[in-house]
């Protein structure tokens, strides 16, 4: 059965592996795509890479993407602009904590706006 | 003024020979209130530019400007990758249906050019961004017929008024009343661009 | 001037070592300390890793510390009752955006509870 | 029932045999619903234990207790490891001051690690985890004399029931509903340290 993708957008490629590794650990079967760091794996972000982990990491049933501070979540919202084809939903929440629960619900075959909502409602952060 | 396609790459030629100069700068000025790597982000984006528009011929200005806009997206990085790029994306679709581009459309353009900064970054006017050059020197271009020396004179008291502001977005919102006293980096680099476009229209 | 030292405890290394790096780009002159990780490095949290940071975080202003999830709060709370001596303060906020501001503020020479308060303020959170 | 420093050190052989042998076990439970690390990381925690006890020389039930506790904390990681950890310290204070321990020391002391837990883990009974093996097990040294089968049947029994409990605390919550119908694995390795007991006190 598809799932829903899980998109982790750091300044920080290691930030974003690290995520990956301890989701993993519980989550097998629900794809994680990384979009840390700049194209020269600076600190920084991508709309390459950000566009490039939305594709992959679609299986029919949308993406969500979790991102860290700040510009990132403008990078983000290109990358979403331009892969309209894609149901790709940005969410304010905790970058390592709510990719985390996201991961564990998309496992249990939850849909994508019900995961966004559970996230949102464990999460109620003015700011992230 | 009118600018032709000629002009565009002049002017995408003269902000990057002063981005590339102030390179260490622009970096500076990004590490009392940011990450110092503004200069880094930008002198990559429009070396790219640079690298794009040699390689390719163009019909129209909103073409170029559309390479322009899209290079600068994937390749500044940062916050100012995104802005930048939705900047010369919302000039080139202003500009798609002009024959050519004089002032009124110009300045049409560059209103778009700033609802799209506004509409990215949800900042606005006197939040300490370099939408603090793009608003007065898009105002200019709105009400006057535009000067050349007037227009460096718009965009550099502009950039020099960012000092005084505090910052209420992007990085160097984190630095809160420390902010103040310090130019914005991407208002200078704003500043170049707009110089540079007064050297094309001189 | 000595500054209010921060302590990243994530279950990933990876993760602490990327908001290590990207505090770092932005501030130099505050204590951060990694307890990322098991003593063997897998996934999970040790408490050495953590009093020993607390212990190498503290300039004499105290240290505040970040965790992502759950069994990682426990360590950290165990830890900081065994290193009374020390002023040490657990916040419950996102770990990498709450960390990242903390820093900014420590590097501005704020006090810890000004600092605690203000990364609470920015981070409405019912749960991290 | 009396608990010697011989009968201490022999319970935790006996608890370090049950999770060795039955690491995987303990594993598979955690991979359900959890991180599937349970086993490891028990193992790898009463394996030092074990190293310790053997190395050193003790005077009381109490000091046992607490070399326990502090290699538990330290080597088991995860949540098991301050919980454990706490239980035990809690165990040791308790017995401190203890001459013999004898039935009513010993059930005044898991009374102590109970609440030691509960602060530790902000948990209570019925949220799917050790508690639910604990706390039934602790009821038991209170109210009656103490007879290791009928502690070993509600050890188990207790364990047995957490399969129908909905985790509200701990990694196995992030499941909801889905966390019932399997066995707690923090309430396995419980049963696994007071079917020990239960086999000394015999
Ligand atoms: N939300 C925003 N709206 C408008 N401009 C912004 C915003 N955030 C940042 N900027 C501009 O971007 C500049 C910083 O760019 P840069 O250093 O390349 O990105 P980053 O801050 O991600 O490192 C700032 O000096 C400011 O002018
Ligand atoms: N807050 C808590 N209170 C009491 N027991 C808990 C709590 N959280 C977890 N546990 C217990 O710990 C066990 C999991 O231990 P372990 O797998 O070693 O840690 P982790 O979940 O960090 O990987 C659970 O099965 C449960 O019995
Ligand atoms: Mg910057
Ligand atoms: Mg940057
Ligand atoms: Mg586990
Ligand atoms: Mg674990």
């Amino acid at each position: 059965m598809s799932k829903v993708g899980i998109v982790l957008i750091s300044h920080s490629s290691k930030i974003a592996e690290g995520i990956y590794e301890l989701i993993r650990q519980v989550i097998q079967d629900v794809p994680i795509e990384l979009a840390g760091g700049t194209e020269d794996n600076e600190i920084g972000t991508s709309i390459d890479k950000i566009m490039k982990a939305i594709q992959k990491a679609d299986q029919g049933q949308g993406v969500l993407l979790f991102y860290d501070i700040g510009s990132a979540k403008m990078n983000a919202e290109m990358a979403i602009e331009m892969t309209e084809s894609i149901q790709a939903k940005l969410i304010e929440s905790p970058l390592v904590e709510g990719a985390y629960m996201a991961a564990v619900e998309s496992g249990m075959g939850k849909k994508l706006q019900d995961i966004y909502d559970s996230v949102k409602e464990e999460f109620h952060c003015e700011n992230s | 003024m009118e600018l032709t396609i000629e002009d565009t790459i002049k002017w995408m030629q003269l902000t990057n020979d002063k981005i590339q100069k102030n390179k260490e700068h622009l970096t500076a000025l990004d590490q009392v209130i940011g990450d110092s790597d503004h200069g880094i982000n930008m002198a990559r984006g429009f070396q790219e530019v640079m690298k794009k528009l040699d390689a390719a011929t163009y019909e129209t200005v909103s073409d170029v400007m559309k390479d322009v806009a899209m290079t600068l997206m994937s390749k500044v990085g940062g916050a100012a990758g995104p802005l930048y790029g939705t900047a010369f994306l919302k000039l080139s679709m202003s500009l798609k249906d002009s024959q050519k581009v004089d002032e009124s459309s110009f300045a049409k353009a560059l209103e778009e050019a700033v609802q799209g900064i506004i509409m990215r970054g949800k900042a606005n006017a006197g939040e300490k961004t370099m939408l603090d050059v793009w608003i007065p020197v898009q105002d200019y271009f709105s009400a006057n017929n535009v000067k050349a020396d007037e227009l460096e004179t718009i965009a550099k008291t502009a950039m020099e008024q960012t000092k005084e502001l505090k910052a209420t977005k992007g990085r160097a919102s984190y630095f809160k009343d420390k902010s103040i006293g310090h130019i914005d980096p991407g208002s200078a680099s704003s500043y170049y661009l707009f110089t540079s476009l007064a050297e094309v229209i001189e």
